[in-house]
């Protein structure tokens, strides 16, 4: 069987736990250091809604962790609850919307996400920010779109783009939010948020993976 | 799992007198609620309010950030300053619906003006907040502090953060809402105190955010940042250290060059420290930035010494300066009835 | 010539906001003197003495010891409290000639109490000051504080030394005195509220005399002293650090177990920072010690929270327990107009 | 010329300076730290005293002393006050005081000062306090006075007596005053006031000694 969206996110909830203290050194680096300890709440608060909307389709669960994102406070988390939000948007807004993963739908809700944090935080790719491995997944997702790619490889493709957009944010210079005053220093480390993010892309990406590979192997059989 | 979950003590790289680093903001608050419960409840989660709201319907102020800043922000919710505050989690400022619950206990009809420092987590989330508040129907205006001249130039003022001024203009627009001002006066007062007000920090030694294990930065053994933010943002210069009052006048020659020729002015003054420093070293740097500022030609009408926002235990201190005219002089010793400030 | 002395910057352990480590006392008085001229004045070297005199003779309360424990004990110089404060050097006794000036501030003619913590330097100073005073036809009483329960066993409590427990005495001997109780009197509730109140203290790390180049005391990376002293006298045992909780519930249990059977009783509570620990620490040892307290049957029924009596740049609190009963409550809820305590 | 009695308290203010940082370490292994800082204190005002009564003559200016070691406070101030107080009516007592160094006479300074120290601060000998390198002093001037010894001589024995009595005080366990409560942790650092006293007790003596082996030499010569 797929993995469920909920397991993708308990994963993503559990990658974040983990990766606390890198959260906390690279936001200490250029920001205020509170980037590991805030998300540790976010998935404190994710696994909660998890736990209270067991029953809750695909869009309503999103916009429950959007919401739980948003409870945590900080630049990050109107960050991720937009762009979850507008997720969930994009998720309704597809018609008859059958559980099925296709591209176009992913695109559709990368596409949404982007815009949603651009929206809200001004920043533009090369800002040393989270748009920084949001923008290349979506890209990533463009491309093997037009390639006409099987879907599992597009999502193995676009967290690619995520990983290795997040490690190219060590090159830039942060020009907002509370790195930017940094300016040159901030070079040679990661964003904070970027950094983040490829890790709940990661978990959640090699969650769905392994599951689809296991249904392939035992549907062969 | 870190050494900093669960339920053992806490390792990190200062001894710290906390719980589980999850639990330290619901229990400082829970403790500051129960010490104080004869000026202030908890009347939501992370929302500090008065124990008694004022009689009369009045202008609500609404201040707030993240927490780390003990005694800011709630210890100056009580009558003549603050009707609420908003208290993230440590250096993160509250989400929307934490600060709409604020909105609400401080609401009584005649509008809401919320005050807070100009981050970009803070500007996001009240501004969020707002919209909430707007659309059920409360008026409500912002006032975005904005002392610190070390954090952009003077042409990009907007983009300066707000570090101990925020005291100053609370207090400014508290009294002013207190006196039963109109939204929109307690707004313009808010605006004039800010505008009045500079400060300038020094960062000796770091903090450390609860679970992070390390300090947000380091200075070496003999090292100082001038300039450097409340959370460990870069200053203007790092240097050796120096003797207190070399310190004060670098301070206060930033101020002063920052708020042109104002000299003869009646100011306020105010010595804040971080977390860590002596107040011995307080007033030692007190009497060191008040000679620079008499020195300079400025009248010293009103002084503070104490640790008024703070950063967890980071060691440093600031020096913010505001410059007075009748009206603010008379908010500024309006009588004030908070846990921190008391007059 | 050691690196302390002459005008560069002071290179300790520490990183302090000194000039001369010789000036830093009389630097931080001045500091003070000017910060808080509304209320205060530096009447002579080293004495704090009320602004305005009573306006109608009163017993005088005198209080002092070593400097460095800012903001005691100048903080508590004000109406309803203090009428002066004599400062010592970092923590040496003042000397005699400045207690009998500190003693000549505060007369009216109907006698002076003089408090103070009882450690050897100040008894020997007090008493000296007090003869030369007797001496000129001044009738002078005193009273020791002896709050700090590690520092003897109870049938030694004269042994004892006076740590935050001073705040709760001098207050309500401060209080008594305002309300125009005779010297007898004064004495009598100073001595009462000596006896009602108990303190125990933990030490996170060490802080250092301006000019001796390292910390009084090392604790390890992760060691704590249960019951140290403020100025880093040895406490009743040392280990790693815990939860905050089980500190206070430490704390709490030395504290409880020298009251005796007391379940039931109203008492004030007051945490008491020592310096470099964060303000959002403080209000979480509280919680625990105020639950714990809850717990053994006692009903909290006024909390005070903050850096009452320091040790420069020391990590760690202490807790105090003063049993009330409806004078000492009466007395401690008292208006009083000090630097430090405003109410 | 012999040494004047100035000369000698200014090199012990010296050597009080000199040995700052090492009082302050003693103090601060069983007490609290302050010992180095507040002697330095009491250097400067003693140099004051002198400076401001240049005409004074010994026991005015002993005196005169006294109060300037009585303006720095803690435990140590009045100690130090006391025995110089007591020490300067020891030899005003003396009869006919023409200034000659005798050997009874200084064994009475001495005894004042001892008497003065034990009525002030209650401490007996063993105690670890000062009173450990004061009463050697006193016992050596004692028994050099029952052997008759030249007065150079018994000084230098009496110095030596009080170095030997403060060096001999890290054996002890405090009994007394803040580092009383130290208890066996005491043992093993020396008594920083017994140190302070045998720092100016030698710095002085050394003085005293060093003029009078000059005028012998001018005399011889
Ligand atoms: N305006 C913005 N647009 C997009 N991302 C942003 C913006 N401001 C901050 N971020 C992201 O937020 C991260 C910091 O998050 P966090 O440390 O939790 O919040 P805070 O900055 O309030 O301390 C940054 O690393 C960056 O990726
Ligand atoms: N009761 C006493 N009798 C004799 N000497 C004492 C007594 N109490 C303290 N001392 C001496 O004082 C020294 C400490 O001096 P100092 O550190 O300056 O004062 P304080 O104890 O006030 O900090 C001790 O090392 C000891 O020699
Ligand atoms: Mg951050
Ligand atoms: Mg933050
Ligand atoms: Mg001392
Ligand atoms: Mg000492």
């Amino acid at each position: 069987m797929t993995a469920s969206l909920r397991d993708c996110i308990l994963a993503a909830a559990d990658a974040v736990d983990a990766g606390r203290d890198e959260l906390g050194r690279l936001d200490a680096v250029a920001g205020d250091g509170d980037h590991g300890l805030t998300m540790a709440h976010g998935a404190r608060a994710v696994r909660r809604a998890l736990e209270e909307n067991r029953e809750a389709p695909p869009a309503d669960l999103l916009a429950k962790v959007a919401m739980a994102m948003a409870s945590i406070g900080g630049a990050i988390g109107p960050i991720y609850a937009t762009g979850l939000l507008k997720t969930a948007g994009a998720i309704r807004a597809s018609e008859s919307w059958d559980g099925a993963v296709t591209l176009d739908r992913l695109l559709a809700c990368a596409d949404a996400a982007v815009g949603a944090v651009t929206a809200l935080g001004h920043a533009k790719p090369g800002d040393k920010t989270i748009l920084d491995a949001m923008t290349p997944l979506a890209e990533s997702l463009r491309a093997s779109e037009a390639e006409a790619l099987p879907v599992d490889e597009a999502i193995s493709r676009a967290r690619d783009a995520a990983l290795a957009g997040a490690a190219a944010t060590s090159g830039m210079i942060a020009s907002i939010g509370r790195a930017a005053r940094l300016g040159e220093q901030s070079r040679g480390t990661p964003d904070a948020g970027a950094t983040s993010f490829a890790m709940i892309v990661r978990a959640a990406v090699d969650t769905y993976l392994a599951a689809a590979r296991e249904q392939t192997s035992g549907t062969a059989r | 799992m870190t050494a900093a979950q669960g339920t053992g003590a806490y390792h990190g790289f200062y001894k710290k007198l906390i719980n589980d680093p999850f639990d330290a903001v619901d229990e400082a608050l829970e403790g500051f609620a129960g010490a104080h419960s004869d000026l202030v409840r908890l009347s939501a989660p992370h929302v500090i309010a008065r124990r008694v709201a004022a009689s009369a319907p009045k202008v609500g102020l609404v201040i707030g950030g993240g927490s780390g800043h003990e005694p800011a922000f709630a210890g100056y919710v009580g009558r003549g300053m603050a009707d609420a505050a908003a208290c993230g989690n440590v250096f993160a400022s509250p989400p929307p619906d934490v600060i709409l619950n604020a909105i609400h206990e401080a609401s009584s009809g005649r509008g809401v003006l919320m005050g807070y420092g100009n981050y970009a987590g803070d500007v996001l989330n009240f501004g969020l907040a707002a919209e909430l508040a707007i659309a059920e129907g409360i008026e409500v205006r912002e006032i975005r502090v904005t002392d610190d001249v070390a954090s952009a130039a003077p042409q990009e003022i907007e983009k300066r953060r707000g570090i101990a001024g925020d005291i100053i203009v609370f207090k400014c627009a508290g009294a002013a809402a207190e006196r039963g001002d109109s939204l929109a006066e307690v707004e313009r007062i808010a605006v004039e105190a800010n505008l009045a007000t500079r400060s300038m920090g020094v960062a000796l030694a770091g903090c450390e955010v609860p679970g992070a294990g390390r300090p947000t930065f380091e200075l070496g053994a003999d090292e100082i940042s001038i300039g450097m933010g409340v959370h460990g943002e870069p200053g203007i210069s790092r240097g050796p250290l120096e003797p207190a009052d070399a310190i004060a006048g670098a301070l206060v020659a930033a101020i002063v060059a920052d708020m042109g020729p104002q000299a003869g002015r009646e100011i306020a003054l105010l010595v804040n420290g971080l977390g860590a420093t002596a107040t011995m070293d307080q007033y030692i740097l007190y009497r060191g930035a008040r000679r620079a500022l008499e020195a300079a030609g400025f009248h010293v009408a009103r002084s503070y010494v104490g640790e008024y926002i703070t950063s967890l235990e980071m060691a440093g201190a600031s020096v913010t300066v505001t410059t007075l005219n009748d009206e603010l002089h008379e908010l500024l010793d309006a009588p004030a009835r908070t846990t921190r400030f008391v007059q």
